[in-house]
């Protein structure tokens, strides 16, 4: 049953030295403070796991959180490219970065086999691209009845998942809503789940498109009020496409990355006033 | 006179339109009459718009992030904008989108960009140089592998130059035609695979015996040394060569409205 | 791209002698009208395929339209089971009937398997039971990562399916809500999609878990208010769980089903009167 | 005195309780502080939410037609009820409902019942008699093997009798422990399987070195005697034999307003 708590403590809960952490949110409902709060914590060697890591991945790769990064796409939407990751995979500053990266269908059906209770997904994809030769993890097998051959991915269970939501209500049930992307299945893939949301409600009134997990699947509720900025949160916030824009700028030197790290994430005071 | 486009890029000095402009008119002149098209941000998105504003505006856009049939009245920043999902027939899971809509074998055209393409329309979006000691680390495959073996048809946005057309891709991440002739079959790849390349030179089809792509025509102003120049491999040249119609008056003026909405 | 058609039209344009055929409706918006016009239309030898046939099933296996179901579990629920088709298995009347029968979660990943372009779907089952040597469509294969056995169900790819929604638009797009079952895979699985829908409205207004079938995957809508009775359309009908006892005593025996049929199908007018 | 329940059976004359009536209260109090139950319609639907109403208020119920956490103020009648989407926290598809939530391992009890039962809790819910040209054509699987398969624990309804338990199932529906110790491992199931099996006459649980079930309980004025007659092997019956209390005046006025909700 999810208990709510500050985010510090519960991130402290649920994010272990070299943890597996999928944090989510596909463009929207990206959980920003969560992923400073881990750097505030300071982890380290945590696999991290998303589809389209963006600049908050490139915010802990940076600050050297993790020593393995397991991804679809990984950019700064509409802008260009991650230079923290960049740097770290092409001169291993601040350590090196092992990568193990998919197509966004083949992360997203090891998410599904995952929440499935299943060992592997299948699907059309991988055969003719050099991604088959350097991710260990495509297998390949055929079918029983038509003899195709088809790819495997393995299950991902993560020990932890953190997304951001909406709203939660004061059992910790939780609603989401507009783009959900992959996070039901990842929340149901994972050992422990951290859902941070907007706010916490006296009863959760159900949207179109809205999406439900109940409290009996979630371990954590924090309330992070603009949790996704710069991303956005439908209903709450919107993108702040400036922030993405300047964060181009502000991380292809390491000093100024490392000053906008300290303003901006370590005094949390000033988290959110970029 | 140089003129200068509304996207801030310098004109080509004809009539108001430059180089993208061009890639844009052309790539949603290749939507007419399309139902259904998996759309990605940029030059994709911009002229998949752009067809819904001039000549086919059932056209239904999906893109990746869940947005079915999203009929943006700006341009959107994001395959994730709100705008998107506020426009939306409906919005589903990225499971359904990849699984049910996609590999389900549902849409029509796809669009895919990359970094680098070679003669068989195999395309790079991962990495420059070497694997594990890159020169320039890319973002990665995303959906592309996907939508190039599901679409019923691809069709490819990329300039041309040496540094995107080259003889040997640095990494596969997405099929085209892989080696020739038969290969997408022996991959499993269901879609006819990229059936056009629009550049900023003009456009390539792939060649009906072996599959390799084949100058079919190309953009006003441009001439076939201009092509052959910018391609590392011996280009094929389709014997009717022939020449793109300059963007109309309508078609720039619903340009400039799109890209007029795309403040920030 | 949908068009709208009247139901005997639809249905006359859809169904063909010996089709595969999927009614889906899993306790809620069954398509009853439109399995009636089959009926009215004398479809023979139809392979019929729903997780849950019910009443409406028995009265098409009653009228000799189905050579062969595929199912999960047959009978009249909360009531008991379905003489028609008992008749039809154990006796022979009015015509043999092959059964192909599997559990609801290997019928439902048939379904997701045909939706999802793959040639079989995955699940943990079967093994230990008698299904599993009674159906050749169930075969094993082993997990390419942990080499678990698991059980394998071959895509289920029905010629046409037809469902219930609530409301349709005048382009042909559909909207359903409430309990939804397996309708879109169903849907998504097939090569012909009909929706019967309660009312054709101006403009689809999304509501808190409704699901849309744009008009590009569906093929004819046609309107059918309270074309679900006796089952129920959340918005518009209630279930007559009174019809559901009465049909019990009506399909016991051959004469009193083919009073009943002639009265309330091959009247039109009186349909939905019982 | 002979006393009538509010269900119209006739009682046992000795509290204004029936033996279906101490079954489901016996189910019911088997969900005594568990969390999350999956549940078919009839004595375990009744049984779930003689539960709520009596000490185990936000016991989470699902049902396969993919309603999650249904809070139901009358008892429905399918599974499929409307008041069971309406009153739910959630409604996903029956696709949903398998895949994530049932085979996901996410169930903690699950309830069965069957037209008969072996002495390893294995259930026949298809057929009795030959399977081509049976005497009975019963229903089948519906959602029973998966929920036999993957509920952590499974609590199987049943009255006990030479119909409904025999010493070889027709048709092997769903498996309980299959032919005893180690089977389930060996079929891949998950769950612990029938951990209690709730008759008209008493409880069953599964000998832990054997997984034969064997009588532990029986109801209030059951003799074992009657436990013997009515099973056709001979019952194993536990040391301790144990005696279930007779349903509460809280229970019985619980479930006397549930049943009395069931109206058409």
């Amino acid at each position: 049953m999810a208990e709510i708590e500050s985010l510090a403590n519960a991130v402290a809960a649920v994010v272990h030295e070299g943890d597996c952490v999928a944090i989510e949110g596909f463009t929207h409902l990206i959980p920003v403070a969560a992923g400073h709060e881990i750097i505030r914590q300071g982890r380290k060697g945590l696999t991290l796991v998303r589809l389209t890591p963006d600049i908050v991945f490139d915010q802990m790769i940076g600050m050297g959180c993790a020593s393995k990064l397991v991804f679809g796409w990984g950019g700064n939407p509409g802008v260009g490219s991650l230079h923290r990751l960049r740097d770290a995979v092409e001169n291993g500053w601040p350590n090196p970065i092992e990568l193990e990266e998919h197509s966004h269908a083949g992360l997203t059906n090891r998410f599904v086999a995952a929440a499935s209770g299943l060992p592997f997904g299948v699907l059309r994809g991988y055969f003719g691209t050099s991604l088959m030769g350097r991710n260990e993890s495509i297998k390949q097998l055929n079918c029983p009845f038509t003899g195709e051959t088809l790819a495997a991915v393995p299950a991902l269970h993560p020990d932890v998942t953190i997304i951001h939501a909406q709203q939660a209500d004061r059992h910790g049930n939780v609603l989401m809503w507009g783009i959900t992307g992959v996070n039901k299945e990842a929340a149901l893939a994972a050992s422990r789940v951290l859902v941070t949301v907007e706010e916490i409600v006296n009863k959760l009134t159900l949207v179109p498109g809205g999406v439900v997990l109940p409290n009996w699947v979630v371990d954590y509720v924090a309330v992070a009020p603009r949790g996704t900025y710069p991303s956005y949160t439908t209903g709450y916030s919107d993108r702040d496409n400036d922030a993405y824009v300047r964060w181009d700028a502000i991380s292809r030197e390491r000093d100024t990355f490392l000053t906008w790290i300290d303003e901006h994430v370590m005094s949390p005071t000033t988290e959110r006033s970029s | 006179m140089t003129t200068v486009s509304a996207t801030g890029r310098e004109g080509d000095g004809t009539s108001g339109y430059d180089r993208d402009d061009m890639m844009i008119v052309a790539a949603s002149r290749a939507l007419l009459g399309r139902k259904v098209c998996f759309v990605g941000i940029g030059l994709p998105s911009t002229a998949a718009n752009l067809a819904r504003a001039t000549h086919t505006p059932d056209l239904v856009l999906i893109y990746e992030s869940g947005t079915i049939g999203a009929k943006p009245s700006r341009l959107p920043l994001s395959i994730g904008d709100g705008e998107l999902a506020l426009t939306a027939d409906t919005v589903v899971s990225v499971p359904e989108i990849f699984n049910y809509w996609l590999q389900g074998g549902r849409v029509e055209v796809g669009f895919l960009s990359a970094a680098q393409m070679d003669r068989y329309g195999n395309l790079n979006s991962t990495v420059i140089g070497d694997y594990d000691h890159p020169t320039v680390r890319l973002p990665g495959a995303g959906g592309a592998p996907e939508i190039a073996g599901s679409c019923r048809e691809v069709i490819v946005l990329i300039r041309q130059s040496h540094r995107t057309f080259v003889e040997d891709l640095d990494f596969r991440t997405t099929v085209g035609f892989g080696d020739g002739s038969g290969d997408r079959e022996r991959f499993g790849l269901r879609g006819a695979g990229p059936t056009l390349v629009i550049t900023d030179l003009g456009l390539l089809r792939p060649d009906e015996q072996t599959c390799e792509l084949t100058m079919t025509a190309l953009h006003p102003g441009v001439e076939l040394q201009d092509a052959l120049d910018a391609t590392p491999w011996k280009l094929k040249v389709a014997p009717d060569l022939g020449r793109t119609d300059p963007p109309s008056e309508t078609e720039l003026a619903n340009l400039r409205s799109l890209l007029a909405t795309q403040g920030r």
